[in-house]
């Protein structure tokens, strides 16, 4: 039980990794912005996890309704404010990314990289 | 006249900056104010002498920016005679350079007199300075401002070696002399010169040597070997620089400088008192030794001076490291007497150089007959060099050799016997060639006399060497309040 | 209403609220003198902060009327006013001195997105610098980054945007993992309060999540800090960032970053975690003097200026690092020192790039040969500000040099080796910096032009305020010095 | 201990998806998987009784994200290059720090334990104070709007920035007018009947749907955020079915630009609001003579401001993705 409790921090802990490494390996910039959003929904995920109380509803009071468990409100609100900061990255990333296609015809960045080490 | 004017001897020389660099467009002016701000400085400079002189000792900080790190001035017997000498010979030299410059058509000429008055305001710094800080301060200012002087020709080769110049010294400053006080600052708490020294008692006795070594070569100025390298690279400077600077201010402020650490740093008592400080007197007589022997393979004639100036500011450094009170006195008195002998020299080779546009020995063959006047001069300065009387070399020759009997110190008077036979043997070839000789085989031999302008400053210090050997009491009594308090 | 008990809000509010009414405006010029207008008054809000820290101490505010740590607290001390200094003055005088430039940089139309982005900017790193709240920095570090991202990417050079791509990715990984971090504390005590948290973290001193969540604050902020060898984006950030915008950022944007650092380690983990400054110390010092050394050789090889004084920024960065890492009082004087009169010169240099660029159209070396002759004024100021980058007496640069040698030498056992490392790094930095100085007064103009080409008056009237302050708090470093020991002592506090 | 069951699946479905992205060299299939996963993500906060998170990552993640991904790849390649493989000490590096930190979450509390630090301090404050400080039901939006405000203003800006950033690179708001709109000879979707009519259904609702999730965030789970992606989502299908030129003429750029900066500044001066009554910046207590009221208001104001906000900027972004050739 303590183990399966666990579970939700490994897959916090995979799914960072597998984000990391695609931002590592991947060369299509596209594809690093989606992997970034990988990577970070990661976070939410932990974030979220540590807010879960056993038997708990979510943090919404109900007229009439006593002795309620309510999760942890505020790692909600941390994270609704990383959602938008998330989402709002990716939208810069991507108008870079297009003005990038359209200066070098291409999205791949070991590609980029070779045409700006010639003068 | 309060302490609080001190700071008037920096600012008149930077002023006098401003007002060259604005009046740039008019020669004539742009002189004018150059020479009158020399003969301001001096009158102003020797105003303070008297009062020195009766034992006052002026003092104003300025600024303190951290706590026992403040930039402060004050006026002592060492400081003031380099004050004296490098302000009373800028009026000479800024005769010498309008006629040199002039008569070189040189560039740049704005900046040339720019960077000069500033180079003296540094040097006033170093001679004012109340503690390392400013003295470390003046001392960069000193090495910058020379800088554009050293390269004023501009083509490859001058900036070849004017990177030379300032690699070394701000090398050795940046990577030997700011640790050096940095850890007099931490192991004491002060950087301020008193007399007796700060070091005892808070630096360990084998450390004391490791500490002077990173001072004494860490002010590459003093061009002790194997740091020297830097003064015959500036060589390639126009001569009213080599003259000035590297015979009388730079390389003057360097062996100022270590007399004044050893002084006011050490104590030299206290130094006499330490084994590990021993060494500094053998790379000293080396430093001579070996100096006077590379001159002597010279074949052109400013390199020679410049070897020869590295042995003359050894003198000094052995002369301090002797640490016996008349041997300090010599060392402060050697700074004068080398300061009018080499400047007479370089003088003369700028005459030389403007009239017949010559710069190797055995060009100079006969030249004395058409030339007199200048190598007269040459020749009065050659023997202040070697040390015959009646010249300013033959009395701090003088001290520093009874100083050394004083210390029973048989490493300095042999070093001091062999480097006088060895100046002697390259100097007087050079004189005997110049006046006896028969012209040299093709060798443009119409010229005559140099510019006026240039033989009056070359007269007056030529005759300054003699007058020194006559009249220098007044330094004396000045410097021997160095040495009151010392034990014969 | 008494509005001098809201500057710190006041601080963050005003330059972030100016920025959409400048996104409205129709004109560059406009938006322009907008920003200027706020950045200017938001400089005046920071030192009527400093003065009030200095007078009364760390400032408190409480965002909403919630008391901490229920809502967001602002606190304010001597180290946040250094920052806040630094910032809205780097603003200030970036955007001064740099409006031709961007005027040729920017057309016109996109002129007011740029001005509110650069409002935001300098909004966001305020906001960073006043935050009490873990988490509310990282809002305010995204805001800062997003913002900083748009005017790098403002670049003319394509590779401005190659450039930003990257400083995007390595940004956003840093902050992640600062978020990380932030969110193991919050799991084991519950709070997101700076104050509170150092409180807490006492009950869970040495349970695994502390440790990782100190490593991962620790790495992701010396990704943004760029400390050495986590600094990959910054050469060539800072190289094709519109001139201007590398005189604000290379001044105060890893400075800000440096600071949360030192606010984590020092304020929150060093009084709690056993043996946290040792690791610290075992973790930051070798890669700062490994950035020391190799970023100042690396610099010495640049053809670009920028890119030259870029690498610089990171061998400085290094002795930042170095100096935090100390875990000493010596130490940390040295380091928030150095952070201020390293952005003196930093700023005045690339100031100078500013006004360079702006005449000769290329800030590549080769083609600035004979600049010193053509640009006598520039060039002067130019050397000044140089001179104290290398740590020459009488600049500030030799303050901060001063304190760092002396702080060093109190290290049992490697105080020399270091002041030697210090000290090679000094001599590089004149090899590198002289290079430029020798060909700029000596070398041939391109096409043997002689012609001078000064640029206006009023910009290097600004170059020269620059440059001259660098003298000024090289002999009078009193200001900041004062700030740097009252945030020392707040940063030690969790020490005694 | 089904609901945990029923996340470990949910769980284990999400690693799939997201090895898949990264596998996946189409870029469509990408985007598509990045939508998937973003529901599963959704599914499993809804499971953690995180219902506003459960609603913004679905609004966000699976439908404002895949938009501009897709709006995106309509301007660059959609198939992807073969990437490098990992080199081995990247590897290692990236599994060396992935087993400490599951090495690292031993030490933690586990999954719903009441007892975990993260439960005690600061969370039960809010709970048992919400009624009487701010008296909203949901909790979430208390925090957000009120207690921690600040963020959410932060938050706001980053929003603004990121629209001010695409604006700025590719034009839009008061810069480059869309050119390419006004050649474009084709509307939309609007000659296929079984989307128009489905549209025509469907805008008024989700923009209804918007509407009462702006107003009713105190209540249910929402707020501005959520309205705002939700509005624009309908906008988009509006845009989709009838084109841009007609979405465009109902809502003008400039329009969106004043919306954007009107909604920034509307949050910004409820909080100088606060100063001005002599209470702190964004105390929204002092905004009537009665606190709780004062804070309805404030937060009514400010979830507003939120929405006007994220409508006008994520259009923004969508017209200047979409106006881009």
């Amino acid at each position: 039980m303590k183990l399966l409790g666990l579970f939700n921090y490994w897959v916090f802990a995979v799914l960072l990794m597998i984000g990391l490494a695609a931002l590592i390996s991947r060369q299509n910039l596209v594809k690093k912005i989606m992997a970034l959003a990988i990577f970070q929904s990661a976070v939410f995920l932990f974030f979220i996890t540590m807010s879960k109380i056993e038997n708990g509803t979510a943090p919404i009071i109900q007229a009439g309704v006593d002795n309620q468990v309510f999760s942890n409100p505020l790692p909600q609100v941390l994270i609704l404010t990383a959602i938008v900061v998330g989402i709002s990255t990716t939208a810069l990333g991507l108008a870079i990314a297009v003005r990038l296609y359209e200066e070098y015809g291409t999205i791949e960045d070991n590609e980029i990289l070779a045409m700006d080490r010639k003068p | 006249m309060g302490a609080q004017t001190l700071p008037v001897i920096l600012l008149l020389p930077l002023l006098g900056a401003v007002a060259i660099a604005l009046s740039g467009r008019w020669p004539n002016v742009r002189e004018a104010i150059s020479l009158l701000t020399a003969v301001t400085l001096a009158v102003l400079v020797f105003s303070w002498f008297p009062d020195v002189s009766a034992g006052a000792r002026p003092a104003v900080t300025l600024s303190e920016p951290l706590p026992g790190l403040s930039l402060a001035l004050s006026l002592e017997p060492l400081g003031m005679m380099f004050a004296c000498i490098a302000s009373f010979l800028w009026i000479i030299n800024t005769i010498y350079s309008i006629g040199y410059m002039r008569g070189n058509r040189e560039k740049h000429q704005t900046r040339f007199y720019v960077c000069f008055a500033l180079a003296i305001a540094a040097a006033m710094g170093i001679a004012l300075a109340d503690n390392l800080f400013t003295l470390f301060l003046f001392y960069e200012i000193l090495t910058l401002s020379t800088y554009p002087l050293v390269a004023h020709k501009g083509d490859a080769k001058t900036i070849a070696s004017a990177r030379v110049y300032l690699g070394i010294l701000i090398g050795t400053s940046i990577g030997l002399l700011l640790p050096a006080i940095i850890w007099t600052y931490v192991a004491t708490g002060t950087t301020t010169f008193t007399l007796g020294g700060i070091i005892q008692g808070n630096v360990p006795g084998p450390a004391v040597g490791l500490l002077l070594g990173l001072f004494v070569f860490g002010i590459g100025k003093a061009a002790l070997m194997p740091v020297h390298r830097w003064l015959p690279a500036a060589m390639v400077a126009p001569t009213p620089v080599s003259a000035l600077l590297h015979a009388v201010a730079v390389v003057k402020a360097g062996v100022f400088c270590v007399t004044k650490v050893i002084i006011y740093i050490f104590g030299v008592d206290f130094l006499f008192s330490q084994p590990s400080a021993q060494w500094l007197q053998y790379v000293a007589a080396f430093t001579i030794i070996s100096a006077s022997v590379v001159a002597l393979y010279q074949t052109n004639l400013k390199r020679m001076l410049a070897y020869s100036t590295i042995a003359q500011l050894s003198y000094v450094i052995m002369a301090t490291i002797i640490l016996k009170p008349l041997a300090e006195i010599g060392a402060a008195v050697h700074i004068a007497a080398h300061a009018f002998g080499k400047i007479t020299l370089f003088f003369a080779a700028g005459a030389i150089y403007t009239a017949a546009h010559k710069t190797e020995l055995w060009q100079l063959a006969g030249i004395g007959r058409r030339m007199p006047i200048t190598m007269g001069a040459f020749t009065i300065g050659a023997l202040s060099m070697i040390g015959v009387p009646p010249t300013g070399g033959f009395v701090s020759k003088w001290f520093i050799l009874a100083g050394a009997f004083q210390a029973e110190n048989y490493l300095a008077i042999f070093t001091i016997i062999a480097s006088t036979a060895l100046n002697a043997m390259y100097f007087l070839p050079i004189i005997y060639f110049a006046w006896l000789a028969p012209d040299a085989p093709d060798v443009d031999m119409a010229h005559g006399e140099a510019p006026p302008a240039i033989l009056l400053a070359l007269g007056v210090t030529a005759a300054l060497t003699i007058g020194f050997f006559f009249f220098n009491q007044p330094l004396l009594d000045l410097e021997s309040q160095l040495v009151q308090s010392l034990p014969l | 209403m008494n509005l001098a008990d809201h500057l710190p809000a006041l601080q963050v509010a005003l330059p972030l609220l100016t920025a959409p009414l400048v996104i409205l405006l129709r004109t560059g010029f406009l938006a322009w003198l907008a920003a200027l207008l706020a950045s200017l008054v938001s400089l005046g809000l920071a030192l009527l902060l400093t003065a009030a820290v200095l007078e009364t101490g760390t400032q408190h505010y409480a965002v909403g009327g919630w008391a901490p740590p229920f809502g967001i607290a602002l606190t304010v001390d001597g180290l946040s006013a250094l920052v806040l200094l630094l910032i809205t003055g780097a603003s200030s005088l970036a955007l001064a001195g740099g409006r031709q430039s961007l005027r040729l940089d920017i057309d016109n139309r996109r002129a007011p997105m740029f001005y509110g982005a650069w409002l935001i900017a300098m909004a966001g790193l305020c906001g960073i610098a006043v935050a009490g709240d873990a988490f509310n920095v990282f809002v305010f570090m995204e805001i800062s980054s997003l913002a900083t991202y748009i005017l790098i990417a403002a670049g003319r050079d394509r590779r401005a945007l190659s450039a930003v791509f990257k400083y995007l990715i390595i940004g956003t990984i840093g902050a992640t993992f600062y978020l990380i971090g932030v969110g193991f504390i919050y799991m084991m005590t519950g709070t997101l309060n700076f104050a509170d948290m150092a409180l807490r973290l006492n009950d869970v001193i040495e349970t695994r999540p502390i440790i990782i969540a100190a490593g991962f604050i620790t790495i992701g902020l010396a990704l943004k800090a760029a400390i050495f060898p986590l600094h990959i984006w910054l050469p060539r950030a800072y190289t094709y960032a519109p001139n201007a915008v590398t005189v604000f950022i290379a001044a105060c944007s890893t400075k800000v970053s440096i600071y949360i650092l030192l606010r984590f380690n020092y304020a929150v983990f060093h009084g709690n975690l056993l043996g946290h400054s040792d690791l610290f110390a075992v973790f930051i010092i070798p890669l700062a003097l490994s950035g020391i050394l190799l970023a100042s050789a690396i610099a010495i090889y640049q053809v670009n200026l920028k890119k030259m004084l870029a690498f610089s920024s990171v061998a400085q960065i290094g002795y930042i690092a170095l100096a935090a890492g100390l875990a000493s009082q010596a130490g940390l004087v040295a380091a928030l020192l150095h952070m201020f009169n390293h952005a003196l010169a930093k700023g005045t240099l690339f100031l100078c790039v500013v006004a360079f660029v702006l005449t000769s159209r290329s800030a590549t070396i080769a083609n600035l040969h004979g600049i010193g002759r053509r640009m006598p004024w520039t060039m002067a100021a130019f050397v000044l500000a140089a001179l104290s980058l290398v740590g020459v007496p009488g600049t500030a640069g030799f303050i901060s040099k001063w304190y760092l040698v002396t702080a060093v030498m109190e290290v049992p056992g490697w105080g020399v080796p270091l002041v030697v490392a210090i000290i090679a790094s000094s001599l590089m930095a004149v090899v590198y910096v002289w290079k430029f100085v020798e060909v700029a007064y000596y070398g041939k103009a391109p096409g043997d032009d002689t012609a001078a080409m000064e640029v206006a008056l009023p910009l290097r009237a600004l170059i020269w305020v620059a440059a001259l302050s660098n003298v000024y708090f090289g002999l009078f470093p009193q200001l900041p010095l004062a700030l740097a020991q009252s945030g020392t002592s707040t940063l030690l506090g969790g020490l005694n | 201990m089904t609901t945990l069951l029923i996340g470990i699946f949910l769980l284990s479905l999400l690693v799939i998806t997201a090895i898949a992205i990264v596998r996946a060299t189409d870029l469509f299939s990408a985007v598509m998987l990045s939508g998937i996963f973003s529901l599963l993500m959704a599914l499993n906060f809804f499971l953690l009784d995180a219902a506003d998170v459960a609603l913004t990552e679905a609004a966000v993640g699976a439908g404002v994200a895949t938009v501009l991904l897709l709006a995106g790849l309509r301007l660059t390649p959609s198939t992807e290059a073969k990437g490098r493989s990992l080199r081995a000490l990247s590897i290692g590096i990236i599994a060396a720090v992935a087993l400490l930190m599951i090495y690292a979450s031993f030490g933690q509390p586990s999954l719903g334990d009441p007892l975990a630090p993260a439960q005690q301090h600061v969370a039960p404050w809010y709970i048992e104070k919400t009624p009487e400080l701010v008296d909203i039901p949901n909790i979430v939006t208390a925090v957000l709007a009120s207690f921690r405000g600040y963020d959410t203003l932060g938050e706001v800006f980053v929003v603004l920035t990121a629209g001010i950033g695409v604006m700025f690179l590719l034009g839009g708001g008061r810069g480059k007018p869309f050119s390419r709109l006004d050649s474009k000879v084709e509307e939309g979707l609007s000659r296929h009947l079984i989307p128009k009519v489905m549209a025509r259904l469907l805008v008024p609702f989700i923009l209804l749907f918007a509407l009462f999730v702006q107003f009713h965030g105190e209540y249910s789970p929402g707020g501005g955020f959520q309205a705002g992606a939700i509005f624009v989502a309908g906008i988009i299908l509006f845009s989709l079915v009838r084109g841009e030129r007609l979405t465009l003429a109902v809502i003008p750029p400039r329009v969106l630009l004043w919306m954007s900066a009107g909604g920034a500044l509307l949050y910004g001066s409820v909080g100088l609001a606060g100063i001005a009554m002599g209470g702190n910046f964004l105390e929204y207590s002092v905004l009537a003579d009665d606190p709780v009221l004062g804070q309805h208001i404030g937060i009514i104001v400010i979830e507003l401001g939120v929405g006007l906000t994220v409508t006008g900027v994520l259009l923004s972004i969508f017209h200047a993705f979409a106006a881009r050739d």
